[in-house]
């Protein structure tokens, strides 16, 4: 397996596979499908100061290849999470990295100072939910400025590996990217889901009632491939890329266009074995191909 | 819990689109309790990205029944898949219902009926007493399950919209007029159907002092748990899970 | 058919259907398949100053419920397209909608100017094709100010309905339309396809010459609805919505979302005769709803 | 060029993964000329969006024969395409072979025998004389369309990268070696196959000085000429449409 390992930044996994935030709750469930030591990582669902009841229902809504959802962060709250379900983690033999998202500032750095003396991999920064209020005038991840002060709060706060998760609602992602990198993320998770909204025929309602939901799967793989993309260009610091992965083709794109690590976000939805399918495709992939390590594809793109 | 590529071994129309889907696998069927659903991936690619959930509508020995309507492209596709393919399925999932002794009343409307049949078996094996059944539907055309209810002992009552067989008129009218004129009130009504009449009964039955567990559908993300993508609102005003916590509730736990 | 009538500010369509700019040439191939006659509207492949070569091949790449293109506006430049495509056109009893398309701002211009003396009903500004080089920092429709320049200077040059057609690849695509709004355009055609890249796993080179293409296609009309909402609520100006629209059902979430007019674009790769069973489904769909007049629908959104 | 939902009359394996397609349109066949193609919708749903491209292969009344390879999803939805469903068609479209009366030589790789097995018989039938065909295959399993080459008087001569078959080479080497011991040189070439092959055989018809024809594949959207998706470089620099322009070129013409 050694020739799948990677490094993110100083963090170290023994694959690239991670689980995405939001879609492997705190990995107990699918603990009974699959066995969560062969992943490279697990990031939690995104946890709050306090627990969040979320958006009202429905939620989640299907679209031709793709799925909308607006969760709006439910979660148990740093309190329970840290008492219940960091421990049970803790007992595998993967990365554990913790998602947290705040509603101001101060909240990351509760959050970040909070979590400093608990055990665990990586701190993912997820200033880019498209489910919950964020600034009036949009995501975190929108406005360098406060991107760049969260992480760096959360960078000295936490003795953490941080890594930034952005979004792709925006014009140009580097100068974001770019701003998190100052600030010490050790790494960039790209992307969260794209804004997006569906309605009800019937009723001439938006399904959602914050009208916007947040669209992933295949339908947004090609573009989710070229904000990693552009990310890459962007800066020097790893590249956690994500955003429809369904099988190894699609987790090679991504490594090869940049990508250190990459995430399964739906697709555990879809088949809970996708992650470690693409972990046994990646073992033979080398191996076929004679690539000594794995780390060797990434950013291999020949972009003439 | 668990995945496995389920074989088909018989799958067919019942009538109008009602199908009867029939799987092999031997620890899921041993695991299955009433109430519990599976989630199928009804085809290959991702064109439809997501599973669909179906009750479990009987087991037998190491088989698994289902029976579903077909409503949208997701249970279309399903209805293309041939006997003795595979097909891949995660389940038994979910929280069944609580079975308690005594004198029951099952209400299903529409496909909700599927998931009460295997209730209805289950109380008459491990308590000797075969509940009553109300079935609504459409129409006699529409109309499931009833023989085979009637075949383990259940009393069996019918309503359609249509008055094409049975009572005409609602199905909560139906048990609305049974129970006024039982002299001793059921102690559990469990009830399986659309969201009007679940929301009809549970009135009902807090009228009648009944207690009642309610099983509920929401479009579902993962189907295990994670992903909260499948809430109902609880009396206590936090989002409960139908697909770990339900999809049977009690209905004092839950806003519908 | 006249419950189906619209108008797009001063421009009135027998019904809101149109076809895209790109996807139906200067309509003289899918004459041969459908009735021309029965459209709301044809835009023409956007026009440049000169004949344009167009990028190398490939062009397109399929993806999952999309289309990847990175034609580079291949077209017969503006001579060519008066004397020979647009008196074809002329034909019909259909509006024209003459797409242009500049390198800059003063391209625009000319494009405006020469086409002042021609018979058409309307002028869309594309200033938001992916495929070629607008500013060094992005595209035209991504600068507010460029956006306005542009707008404005047709506004006045060209005495057709100006629209402007822009890019779902922004932060707030609100402010952009606004500038359009301002500088005189009489409608907003949103969008035009969205950033996206495929790459070819055996040879690890992009798909594309440009790296990046544009995605369209079911994948992304969530998305593309979501932009229509967002424009929708920043100006007072009729929306074209497009994106993805395959079918009635598609046509009327956009119609009740805000659009005035809906437009066909790789919907007519798959079938040609999506526009012409959109107009059919519309009338019955008003007919069987009791909908005297279709326009009573735009944007009926019932956002609480 | 028309559009039209059309019966499938047969459709079966022909041999490892290539299959026959019969299409029922009077007008289409009526059409119909060498080199042209249809463009056919292979799904219901918009889950792969675009047609699928393929060569007209035999034209027999109102039957139009296609024969094809499954190399992806495309193909592989449309293999499971039943006779007697009806399928939806544009077509017949494209720049298709220029007949030329004299000696003409065929070149055809993998499936673009196909193709040329329609120019053979339109030959044939024009002009009364049967043209000399070279067949390129993998191995003597994927061998197609000879038997029924040979039958209308054609003098088919196979290459297989295996030796399986006939000469044991490339069919561009066979062709090679074919002028070469021929006294006179063939009037004209006409190929189709993968790329490789045919900017092989335009060198060796270069350096022969004889003309040739190619036909060309690339992605397509329209598939009628409006959108420059599928184009090919032309000698001149400009960006010629494959499905409007060619697929068939003369090799003067395209940059290969
Ligand atoms: C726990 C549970 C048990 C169920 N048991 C049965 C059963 O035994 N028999 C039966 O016929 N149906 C049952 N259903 C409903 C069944 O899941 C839906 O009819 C089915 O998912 C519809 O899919 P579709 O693609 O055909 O329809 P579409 O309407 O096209 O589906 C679109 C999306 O909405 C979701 N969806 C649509 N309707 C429902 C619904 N009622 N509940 C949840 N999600 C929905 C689909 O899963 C899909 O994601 C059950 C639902 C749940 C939650
Ligand atoms: C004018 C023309 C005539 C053809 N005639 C034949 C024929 O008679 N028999 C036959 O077997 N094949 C023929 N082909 C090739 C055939 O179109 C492709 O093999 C087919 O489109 C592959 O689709 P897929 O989804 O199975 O493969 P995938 O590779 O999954 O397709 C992905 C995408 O690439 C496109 N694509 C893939 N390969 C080709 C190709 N070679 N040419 C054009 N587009 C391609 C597909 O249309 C689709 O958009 C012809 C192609 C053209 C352009
Ligand atoms: C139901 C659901 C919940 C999600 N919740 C979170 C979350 O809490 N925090 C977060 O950073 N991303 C969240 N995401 C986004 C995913 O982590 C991922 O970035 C996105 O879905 C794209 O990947 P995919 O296409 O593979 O799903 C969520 C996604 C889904 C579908
Ligand atoms: C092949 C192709 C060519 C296009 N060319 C143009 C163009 O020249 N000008 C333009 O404004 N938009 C162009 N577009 C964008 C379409 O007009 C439309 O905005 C986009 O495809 C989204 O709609 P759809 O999803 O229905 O295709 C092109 C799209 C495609 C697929
Ligand atoms: S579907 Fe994911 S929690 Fe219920
Ligand atoms: S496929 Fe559109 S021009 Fe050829």
């Amino acid at each position: 397996m050694d020739g799948l390992s990677v490094k993110i930044s100083s963090l170290k996994l023994k694959n690239p596979v991670m689980v995405a935030s939001g879609t492997f709750g705190y990995g107990e469930e699918y603990a009974q499908l699959i066995d969560l030591n062969e992943l490279g990582a697990i990031v939690t669902k995104s946890i709050t100061l306090k627990p969040r009841l979320g958006n009202p229902q429905p939620r989640l809504w299907e679209t031709q290849g793709g799925l909308l959802n607006s969760i709006g962060l439910q979660n148990v709250g740093l309190a329970t999470f840290v008492d219940e379900k960091l421990p049970y983690l803790q007992k595998y033999d993967t990365r554990v990295i913790v998602s947290i998202a705040g509603e101001s500032v101060s909240e990351y750095c509760q959050l970040a100072q909070a979590l400093k003396k608990e055990t665990f991999d990586a701190l993912e920064v997820n200033i880019s939910c498209p489910n919950v209020q964020h600034t009036k005038k949009g995501l975190f991840a929108q406005d360098k400025d406060l991107s760049y002060e969260i992480i760096r709060k959360a960078v000295r706060l936490s003795h953490k590996p941080v890594i930034a998760k952005l979004t792709p609602n925006i014009t140009d992602i580097g100068i974001i990217a770019k701003a998190c990198e100052k600030a010490g993320a050790e790494a960039i998770a790209v992307v969260n889901t794209f804004n997006a909204m569906a309605i009800d025929l019937k009723t001439k309602k938006p399904v959602f009632k914050n009208i916007v939901a947040g669209l992933c799967g295949p339908a947004i793989k090609p573009q989710a491939l070229y904000k990693v993309y552009e990310v890459k260009k962007a800066v020097k610091i790893p590249v956690i890329g994500m955003g429809g992965i369904m099988n190894l083709n699609d987790a090679l794109e991504f490594i090869i266009t940049g990508a250190s690590a990459i995430a399964v976000g739906v697709g555990n939805f879809v088949d809970p074995k996708i992650p470690i399918n693409i972990i046994k495709g990646l073992q033979h992939y080398i191996k076929d191909n004679k690539i000594g390590q794995l780390k060797q594809l990434v950013g291999s793109l020949d972009a003439k | 819990m668990l995945q496995a590529k389920c074989r088909v071994v018989a799958h067919h129309l019942l009538c109008s689109n009602y199908y009867k889907l029939v799987l092999q696998n031997r620890s899921m069927a041993s695991k299955a309790k009433p109430g519990q659903f599976l989630n199928i991936k009804v085809e290959k690619g991702f064109d439809l990205l997501l599973r669909r959930p179906l009750s479990i509508h009987q087991i037998k020995d190491s088989h698994l029944e289902i029976i579903y309507k077909v409503v949208g492209r997701g249970t279309e596709k399903l209805a293309q898949v041939k006997a003795q393919e595979k097909i891949d399925v995660i389940g038994p999932l979910g929280h069944g219902y609580a079975l308690t002794e005594g004198k029951a009343i099952l209400v299903g409307g529409g496909t909700g009926i599927a998931s009460l049949a295997f209730l209805a078996a289950t109380l008459k094996n491990k308590y000797n007493q075969a509940p009553i059944v109300l079935i609504g539907a459409r129409n006699k055309e529409d109309l499931l399950c009833s023989e085979a209810l009637e075949k383990i002992g259940c009393t069996v009552k019918v309503a359609t919209d249509d008055g094409s067989q049975g009572f005409h008129g609602l199905v909560t009218e139906l048990f609305r007029e049974m129970v006024a004129i039982f002299s001793t009130h059921p102690n559990m009504v469990y009830a399986c159907g659309p969201l009007p009449m679940l929301r009809e009964l549970v009135k009902l039955c807090r009228h009648f002092r009944i207690p009642c567990e309610v099983s509920l559908e929401e479009h579902m993300g993962c189907g295990i748990g994670a992903c909260m993508g499948c809430v109902v609102k609880g009396t206590k005003g936090e989002y409960l899970r139908v697909c770990k916590d339900g999809p049977v509730f009690n209905a004092n736990e839950v806003v519908l």
